[in-house]
């Protein structure tokens, strides 16, 4: 049969593919199911299910070889052909019409819907090839007088929120990683940091402070020159009561 | 110069980087009322498109905004020395076009609709921000669900859901198909 | 509709990122004589000039560029700030996520996690209703602790916190398209 050679050759194609299917012709079983109709040149409503199921399952003898586990519904689509070949065999019973639900109706439904998917994303294609053609600006024009304003999103969704949590957690485990393997922080570097922090805020609270110390190593430099830092006098820790955080004043008399 | 509210509500859609919302605009012009506020509008929308303009006023994502028209796309890219906007690919196409058509929907069942494993697509267009999770399903396992968002509105031009390819224009296409073949 | 050189130019000063200089435009458009574009440029500078607009094209640093009127400022002030009360920084998200995460959890819990001092993100949460207070904690400094409030679940369609994507359901969606990219 002229067809089934026709068939074999693009079975290559996928079988070279190793039956991923990116093709542009086939993305999957229904996509198949959908060609073998077409070639045939056949309604939809209309399907000879004994021969298009031998084209199929033939098709699923081939593509056994290469790689099955990924793709479920490929043994859901041959199941359900089986199931309705089989029906078609079957001797029928002399049941009225209309109680049997013909068992290609489940088949066509799902490949209406599918063509109707495939045909809605060939409209969608149209509008985007308009629409990426059409520009808008992704800035604020500079005459706003404003102050710059940080990035701002409109629309956020669960998977923004969720993707910038675990971000910022890989970004941590690499940032501790880091500090971990050697970059150790120094006495003067700890000072500055803390007067630098001490110029720009008013006063500094200890115990966030503390807490936000990455390492303990950090934590503890950190503790130790805020010991030096009073003892030199140039900062005073006040302690308003017991279990209340330290605050940290620059002194202003410091000597400079 | 006179402060004209058509002017106003130009420097307004001018100034927004999304798609400005007709109620939006009428809750931040309060002084003015609501059929003048509508008439400045369409008639600002109007001046755009019938005048003989490089850039337009356009409906998307239920807004206004401003854009370029797509005859001097070729200028554009050649200020900004980029190539042509990358499309979807064509399972990414497929797989955006079931969300759009069967939302609020599950990946499983996406992948039921395309009969393939949509996974990948998904998470392309979840990056691209076309599509959101937005939420999980009542049911056994309580799978993600996920709808197109604004993003995926202004990607295509289309001004809300409504706008999508209708049934009629599908079935043009399927019957379009049929007959090529 | 027909290519105009006036048109071209409009729609180059409109998407270009900064100040759009003349030589710029003529390099740009070598297939145009010199003396026709500097006189599209000017009639197209006249026509926003002339005409009662609320836009307009102006000169500086060397360069053209669209700028709005100064009478206009009010009402662009007010459409800002409505804009950023009904939107979440990335800041305010990333710190929303901490707490969503992380709770219960304190200002300096988060701020470390983050790296920066969220106090201002987590202020903005706290009034958009995102995140409540709920006690202090019995430890120095008996800091206030902070967990996300139901208004948060509706606001993500979730039924319980049990349903936020969980880190295996993420990483799946970023690294796979990493490979990708």
């Amino acid at each position: 049969m002229a067809f089934s050679a026709q068939i074999d050759k693009t079975l290559e194609m996928d079988t070279s593919e190793s039956y991923q299917v990116k093709l542009e012709a086939f993305q999957g079983p229904l996509d198949l199911l959908l060609f073998l109709i077409r070639k045939k040149k056949i309604d939809i409503h209309d399907i000879p299910i004994s021969s298009i199921t031998k084209d199929y399952l033939k098709y699923l003898d081939q593509k056994e070889k290469i790689n099955l586990e990924h793709e479920a519904e490929f043994l859901l689509i041959a199941a359900l052909l089986i199931y309705i070949k089989s029906q078609m065999l079957l001797p029928r019973e002399t049941v009225p019409e209309d109680d049997m639900e013909d068992p290609r109706k489940v088949l066509i439904d799902r490949l209406l819907d599918f063509q109707k998917i495939k045909a809605a994303g060939s409209l969608l294609r149209e509008k985007e090839n308009k629409e990426l053609k059409k520009w808008q600006r992704t800035f604020l024009p500079p005459s706003d007088k404003e102050k710059e304003e940080e990035l701002e999103l409109t629309e956020i969704s669960l998977f923004d929120l969720a993707e910038a949590f675990f971000t910022l957690m890989k970004k941590k485990e690499r940032d501790s990683m880091r500090t971990i393997k050697g970059k150790e922080v120094t006495h003067e570097e700890k000072m500055k940091e803390m007067l630098d922090y001490l110029d720009k805020h008013s006063f500094l609270d200890f115990i966030e402070y503390f807490n936000r110390q990455e390492t303990f190593a950090e934590a503890f430099l950190s503790f130790f020159c805020l010991l030096e830092l009073i003892k030199a006098r140039i900062v005073v820790a006040i302690q308003e009561s017991l279990f209340n955080t330290i605050k940290v004043w620059l002194r202003k008399e410091s000597p400079s | 110069m006179t402060i004209d509210l058509k002017n106003i509500i130009e420097t307004l859609i001018f100034i927004s980087l999304e798609p400005l919302p007709k109620e939006k605009i009428r809750t931040l012009l309060t002084d003015f009322p609501k059929e003048e506020i509508l008439a400045a509008l369409d008639e600002l929308v109007q001046d755009y498109a019938h005048k003989n303009r490089g850039i337009q006023i356009v409906q998307v994502a239920g807004g206004y905004m401003f854009s370029t028209k797509i005859e001097y796309d070729p200028w554009i890219r050649l200020l900004l020395r980029v190539d042509r906007k990358n499309r979807l690919s064509i399972s990414a196409m497929e797989t955006l076009s079931a969300v759009a058509y069967h939302q609020p929907v599950t990946l499983a069942e996406i992948s039921a609709f395309r009969g393939v494993d949509s996974s990948h697509s998904l998470k392309t267009l979840l990056q691209k921000r076309l599509v959101k999770i937005i939420g999980r399903k009542k049911s056994p396992g309580k799978p993600l669900i996920y709808r197109t968002s604004n993003r995926f509105l202004s990607y295509f031009g289309l001004e809300s859901l409504k706008d999508l390819p209708s049934q009629e224009e599908i079935s043009k296409i399927l019957e379009e198909n049929q007959e090529v073949e």
